[in-house]
C-alpha cells in the first residue's frame, strides 16, 4: 500500500490537539482527546496490516493461512479500553467542575494558578 | 491507486469525520458526530482485517461513548449555568 | 510466584475492598489495606535482596523467548526498580496510617483506588516490556486522576485534577505513538529484544523521533520543564496522603522510565551520540532545577511550595541520570530515596497544619503554630533536609552525582545542584520560621493564592493525633539518617553498574545468561563540606528574608519577572497542552537534527 | 496566555510537530508491508499449541495475558473513580432545584419505547453471552460481550421505572459482580501458579479447537472479564444517571 494511513494518523493527532487548545467547552475538549487517541488506532492498524493477508481468525480457514499481525490488534483492543475509561473519568471531572464553577468554559476557570 | 481504493477511501472518510468532530463546537451535536465517527472507525478496522477490534470499537465508540457524553450533557443541562 | 506478588496483592485487595465497599466499616477497610501494603512492602524488600546479585526474569504464562523473539511479557527485576517499588509501598503505608484519623469521610473506594495505584507503581518498576509499562502507566494515571479529585466539593481540586488528567493523557498517547513506531521497526515489545534489534539498524529519524516521543511522554510524568505545569496544580489540591505519593514516588516513576528505556533500548544504538545526549538531558534537568527553585521560593501556599521544590529536585535527579555513568545513576537513585522520605514527611506536616488550623498559607497561618513544638522540629528538620545536610540520603546522592560530573565538561552542574538545594530549603525554612516562630513581618509580597483550601478533617482540630505525627517524624528522620548506612553507596553503585550493562541485560532476559560481575566500584569518600555549606546557605537565606526588611525589599525587585512566571502558570488546560506540544516538538527536532 | 497568542504559539509548535511526524512516518515501510516475526510466530502457534482459533484472543488472554490483566484493572480503577467522583455530597442541600434555569422534567418513557426495549432485552442478552463465550473461537470476547451485556442491563432500565429497576438489579449486586470479575483474572492466574506452573500458565485441558470449551484458561478468563466489564460499564452509566433520574421521580 502507501503512506496514506500514516498521514491520516498524523492528521488526527494534530487535529485533536487543535481542538483541545481552542476548546471553549470541557466536554468538547474531552471528545477531542478521544480524537487524539484514535490517531494511535490508525497508526497501529497500518503497522499491523499485511497486504493480501486475512484476519487472524482460523475458524473456517486452515491454521497455516497467512494472516495479519495479531499482536498489534491486541494492543489496539487495550488501547480502546484505555480510551473509554479515561474519557469516563474526564467526563466525570467535567460534570463536577460544572457543579463547582457553574461553567464548562476553560477560560473562565481560574481557581488555581501561579 | 485503484488497487487500494476501499482502504484509501475509508481513510479519507475517517480523516474528514475526525475534522468534523473537532470543529463541531456544540457538544450535543458533537455526540452524534462522534458516534458516526466511531462507526466509521469500526468499518475501517473491518476493511483492514481486524474484526475483533472492529467489534470492540463499535460497542464502545458508537454506543458506550456517545451514551456517556449525552448523559454528562444532560447532567450539565439540568444544573444550568450558575448565576 | 514471588515476583508477581507486588502487583497481585494490592490488586486483589482493591477488588476485595470494592466488593465489600458497603459491607464493612471504614476502619476494617483501613486495616485490610494496611495489611496488604505491609505485605507488598515485605515482598518488595525480599525482591530487592534477591535481585542484588542477578536480575530476576519472570515470564508470564511461561512464554519464554524462542530464537531470540520474546513472545510473552517478562518482569525483569533488579535492585533499582525493586527499590523504587519498595519506596512506593513504604510511602503508601505512611499515607494509610496518616489518613486513619484524617479522612473522616473516606469511603472504602479511596482505599481501593490507593491499592490500584500502588499495584500500578510496582508493576511499572518491575516490568521488562515496553507496552506493559504503558499499561501500568495508564493504570497509575486512572487511579491518580480520581485520587487527585477526591475532594469533589472543592472546585480548585477538580480543576487541578482536570489539568493533571488532560496533560498526562495526551502524554500517554505520545508514548503509545513512540511504542508503535519502535514496533514497526523492530517487531518487538520486549525492551531487551528491542534494544538488540535497534542496535543492528541505522539511527534514522524514525528511531530518534520515537525516542523523543517516548522520553517526553514519560518526562511529563516526571514534571520536567516545560512539562511541569500540571504538577503544582495537582499537588496543591490533592488530599495530603495522596500528595506524598505523587511527590515522593510518582514523579520519580517518570525518571525511572527514562533510565530504564535509555539503558535497555537505546544505549547501544545511540552510543556514538552519548556525549550530546548527556548534554541535552543535563541541560533539561538544570533548567528544571533552576526554574523549580525560583518558583518554589515565590510561593506562600506551602503545599504549592513543596510541589515546586519537587519539580526542582526532579531536575537534579534528571541530571544524575543524564550523566550516564554508574555513579550518576546511583546518586540519582539515592537522591530519590532520600528526597522521597523527607518530602513525604514535609507534606504530612502540611497536612497536620491543614488539620489544626484549616489553612496551608504561610501568611494566614502567621504564628499560629507557636505551641506546636514537636511539629515544628519535624518541619524544620525536614526543611533543612532539603538542602542535603551531611549524612542525609540527599547528601549521599548529591555526593555521588558530583563525583560523576567531576572532571568532565559538565562539572558546572554542581553549582546548579547547590543553588536548587539552598533555595528550596530556604523557602521551606522561611515558611517554617513564620508559621512556628512568628518571625518576619506578615504580608510581604509573593504569590497571593486565589484559592483557599478546604479542611480535610471534620473534627478533632484541637490536637494532633499520633497517627498523623508519627509517620511524618519517622519519614523525616529516616531521610536524614539514610546516609549513615555504610554499604548503601557501594550497593547502589553496583546496582547502577548492572542497570547500565545493556548487553548483559539483553542476554539475561533473552537467553537467561548470568550477568557478569560489574567492575569494583571506585571508592568515593563521603564529602560533608558541600552538605554543610548548602545547609548553612539555606539557613542564612531564610534568616535574611525573615529578619532583614531591606533584604526583603531587594527580593521584591524580582516581583516583575516573577509575575510573568506566575502568568505562565495560568491553570488553563489549553495553555498547558500548547506548552506540551512545543516541548515535545522541540525535543524531537533537536534529537533528529543533532544526532542523525 | 490570551486566546490569540495561544493559537499562534500552538500553530508554530504544531508545525514543528508535523515535521517530526513527517520525518518519522516517512521512514516507515508503506502500510501493509511492515514485517514482524513476532506476529507471524504467534499466528503459527495459536491453533497447534493453544487450540484457539482467534489469534487476537490468544494474544490477549494467553500470550500477553498480563497486559489484559492490567487493562481490566484500568477499567476497574476508573469505574471506582467515577463512583468516587459522582458520589453524593452530604453538604449539598437536598431538593435544591429552584435555581436551575433549565429545570425541565425528563419526559416519561413512552409505552412504545418500553415494549421495544422489552423485546430487545432477551436477544441482546443472548448475543452478549454468545460473544463472551466464543472469544477464543471467533472475534469477540469478554470485553466486547461485557459491553453488550451491560447494554442489555440498561435496556431493562428503559422497560421499568427507575425504582423498580433498582429493586430488580440492586447496585450492590452489580458492584460485587464487577469486583469478583476483576478478582477472577488474578485468581485464575494464581491457580495456574498453584498447579505448578508460572502465573497465567495454562493448566487446563486445551479441548478441541473451535469449540467453546477450547483454550483452557482462556475461556474462563473470558467469563471473568465479561462479568467485570458488564458490571463496570453498567455502574459507570448508572453513576451518571443517578441524579437525572431523581428529578424524574419527584
Amino acid at each position: 500500500m502507501n503512506h496514506l494511513p500514516y498521514a491520516v494518523a498524523a492528521w488526527l493527532f494534530l487535529a485533536g490537539l487543535w481542538g483541545v487548545i481552542t476548546s471553549r467547552n470541557l466536554i468538547h475538549l474531552v471528545i477531542c482527546i478521544g480524537v487524539i487517541q484514535s490517531s494511535s488506532y490508525v497508526l497501529l492498524l497500518a503497522i499491523g496490516y499485511r497486504v493480501g493477508r486475512v484476519a487472524p481468525v482460523f475458524v473456517d480457514i486452515p491454521a497455516n493461512t497467512q494472516a495479519v499481525d495479531p499482536i498489534v490488534q491486541a494492543l489496539m483492543l487495550t488501547d480502546i479500553v484505555v480510551e473509554v475509561t479515561v474519557i469516563a473519568i474526564l467526563l466525570g471531572l467535567a460534570v463536577q467542575i460544572h457543579k463547582g464553577h457553574g461553567t464548562l468554559n476553560p477560560d473562565r476557570l481560574s481557581k488555581v494558578s501561579g | 491507486m485503484s488497487e487500494y481504493m476501499l482502504q484509501n477511501g475509508i481513510l479519507v472518510f475517517v480523516a474528514v469525520a475526525a475534522t468534523a468532530v473537532v470543529l463541531t463546537r456544540d457538544p450535543a451535536s458533537q455526540a452524534i458526530v462522534v458516534s458516526f465517527y466511531g462507526l466509521l472507525l469500526g468499518i475501517m478496522f473491518l476493511i483492514f482485517q481486524a474484526p475483533d477490534v472492529a467489534l470492540s470499537q463499535i460497542v464502545v465508540g458508537a454506543i458506550a461513548l456517545p451514551l456517556m457524553i449525552l448523559l454528562a450533557l444532560a447532567r450539565v443541562r439540568k444544573q444550568g449555568p450558575r448565576t | 510466584m514471588l515476583p508477581v506478588c507486588p502487583v497481585i496483592i494490592p490488586l486483589l485487595t482493591a477488588a476485595l475492598l470494592a466488593a465489600l465497599a458497603k459491607a464493612i466499616s471504614q476502619r476494617v477497610s483501613q486495616w485490610i489495606a494496611l495489611t496488604a501494603t505491609l505485605a507488598t512492602l515485605i515482598v518488595n524488600s525480599l525482591l530487592l535482596r534477591a535481585s542484588a546479585a542477578q536480575p530476576i526474569v519472570y515470564w508470564f504464562g511461561n512464554w519464554r523467548p524462542r530464537h531470540g523473539v520474546a513472545l510473552g511479557i517478562s518482569f525483569t527485576i533488579e535492585p533499582i526498580g525493586a527499590g523504587l517499588a519498595a519506596l512506593a509501598s513504604l510511602l503508601t503505608l505512611a499515607a494509610l496510617v496518616f489518613s486513619s484519623e484524617y479522612f473522616d469521610t473516606a469511603g472504602n473506594h479511596f482505599h481501593a483506588l490507593l491499592m490500584s495505584f500502588l499495584a500500578a507503581m510496582c508493576g511499572f518498576c518491575l516490568t521488562g516490556d515496553l507496552f506493559n509499562m504503558f499499561v501500568f502507566f495508564e493504570l497509575m494515571s486512572a487511579a491518580a486522576f480520581a485520587l487527585c479529585a477526591y475532594k469533589t466539593d472543592d472546585p480548585g481540586s477538580l480543576q487541578g485534577a482536570l489539568n493533571f488528567a488532560v496533560t498526562n493523557t495526551i502524554a500517554a498517547y505520545f508514548v503509545l505513538t513512540g511504542i508503535a513506531l519502535l514496533y514497526a521497526r523492530t517487531g518487538a515489545l520486549n525492551m531487551a529484544q528491542m534494544g538488540r534489534a535497534l542496535a543492528e539498524g541505522p539511527v534514522d529519524s524514525l528511531v530518534l523521533t520515537a525516542f523523543g516521543f517516548l522520553i517526553c511522554g514519560y518526562l511529563v510524568k516526571a514534571a520536567v520543564v516545560p512539562f511541569h505545569f500540571w504538577l503544582a496544580d495537582a499537588h496543591a489540591v490533592a488530599p495530603t496522603p495522596v500528595c506524598i505519593l505523587f511527590s515522593g514516588v510518582m514523579v520519580q516513576m517518570g525518571l525511572f522510565a527514562l533510565a530504564r528505556i535509555w539503558w535497555a533500548v537505546f544505549a547501544n544504538t545511540m552510543h556514538p551520540h552519548l556525549a550530546g545526549m548527556s548534554r541535552l538531558f543535563v541541560a533539561v534537568g538544570a533548567i528544571t532545577a533552576f526554574a523549580g527553585a525560583v518558583m518554589c521560593y515565590l510561593q506562600r501556599n506551602i503545599k504549592r511550595l513543596l510541589a515546586f521544590s519537587t519539580i526542582s529536585h526532579a531536575g537534579l535527579m534528571a541530571i544524575g541520570i543524564g550523566l550516564f555513568t554508574p555513579e550518576g545513576l546511583a546518586g540519582s537513585a539515592l537522591y530519590v530515596l532520600g528526597h522521597g522520605l523527607v518530602k513525604a514527611g514535609l507534606f504530612l506536616v502540611a497536612g497536620i497544619l491543614l488539620h489544626r488550623f484549616e489553612s496551608v498559607n504561610e501568611n494566614d497561618l502567621g504564628d499560629k503554630g507557636r505551641r506546636e513544638r514537636w511539629t515544628a522540629v519535624v518541619w524544620m528538620a525536614g526543611a533543612a533536609g532539603l538542602a542535603g545536610p551531611p549524612f542525609s540520603g540527599l547528601a549521599a546522592g548529591d555526593g555521588l552525582m558530583d563525583a560523576a560530573a567531576h572532571g568532565t565538561a559538565l562539572a558546572w552542574v554542581r553549582w546548579i545542584a547547590m543553588f536548587a538545594a539552598v533555595v528550596t530549603s530556604a523557602a521551606a525554612l522561611r515558611a517554617g520560621g513564620r508559621i512556628f516562630f512568628g518571625w518576619g513581618s506578615r504580608g510581604d509580597r509573593g504569590s497571593a493564592p486565589k484559592h483557599e483550601e478546604k479542611p480535610e478533617t471534620q473534627r478533632g482540630h484541637q490536637r494532633t493525633p499520633a497517627s498523623m505525627f508519627l509517620p511524618s517524624a519517622v519519614l523525616v528522620s529516616a531521610g536524614l539518617l539514610l546516609g549513615l548506612i555504610p554499604a548503601l553507596r557501594s550497593a547502589a553503585i553496583t546496582a547502577a553498574g548492572n542497570f547500565e550493562n545493556t548487553n548483559g541485560y539483553a542476554a539475561r532476559v533473552l537467553e537467561g545468561e548470568p550477568l557478569a560481575a560489574p567492575r569494583a566500584p571506585a571508592r568515593i569518600p563521603p564529602r560533608t563540606s558541600t552538605g554543610l555549606f548548602t545547609a548553612i546557605g539555606a539557613l542564612a537565606l531564610a534568616g535574611a528574608h525573615l529578619f532583614s526588611p531591606r533584604l526583603r525589599e531587594l527580593s521584591n525587585i524580582g516581583a516583575r519577572p516573577a509575575a510573568l512566571l506566575h502568568r505562565i502558570h495560568s491553570g488553563h488546560p489549553g495553555d498547558y497542552v500548547a506548552f506540551l506540544t512545543f516541548g515535545i516538538a522541540c525535543f524531537g527536532l533537536i534529537c533528529v537534527y543533532c544526532f542523525r | 496566555m490570551t486566546r490569540g497568542f495561544r493559537r499562534i504559539f500552538f500553530l508554530v509548535s504544531a508545525a514543528a510537530l508535523a515535521v517530526s511526524f513527517f520525518l518519522a512516518y516517512s521512514q516507515l515501510e508503506p502500510a501493509g508491508r511492515v514485517h514482524s516475526e513476532y506476529g507471524d510466530m504467534v499466528n503459527a502457534l495459536t491453533v497447534p499449541e493453544l487450540h484457539i482459533t482467534d489469534a487476537v484472543s490468544a494474544v490477549n488472554f494467553n500470550v500477553r495475558g498480563f497486559d489484559t490483566l492490567g487493562e481490566e484493572f484500568i477499567l476497574f480503577a476508573s469505574v471506582v473513580g467515577v463512583l468516587l467522583l459522582m458520589r453524593r455530597q452530604n453538604e449539598e442541600p437536598a431538593g435544591d432545584h429552584e435555581d436551575r434555569i433549565d429545570g425541565r422534567i425528563v419526559p416519561p418513557v413512552s409505552d412504545a419505547v418500553r415494549v421495544m426495549a422489552m423485546l430487545l432485552v432477551a436477544p441482546t442478552f443472548l448475543f452478549g453471552i454468545y460473544i463472551v463465550t466464543h472469544g477464543q473461537v471467533s472475534p469477540g470476547g469478554g470485553f466486547q460481550g461485557g459491553v453488550i451485556l451491560a447494554t442489555a442491563l440498561l435496556l431493562l432500565y428503559l422497560c421499568a421505572e427507575y425504582n423498580q429497576f433498582r429493586r430488580a438489579v440492586p447496585q450492590r449486586l452489580v458492584e460485587v459482580g464487577e469486583a469478583l470479575g476483576a478478582a477472577a483474572y488474578i485468581l485464575i492466574g494464581a491457580a495456574c501458579a498453584g498447579a505448578g506452573g508460572l502465573f497465567l500458565q495454562n493448566f487446563l485441558p486445551l479441548g478441541k479447537s473451535g469449540s467453546i470449551t477450547s483454550g483452557g484458561i482462556v475461556a474462563l478468563i473470558d467469563l471473568g472479564v465479561g462479568l467485570e466489564v458488564c458490571g463496570g460499564v453498567a455502574l459507570a452509566v448508572l453513576a451518571y444517571l443517578e441524579e437525572l433520574v431523581e428529578e424524574k421521580e419527584q
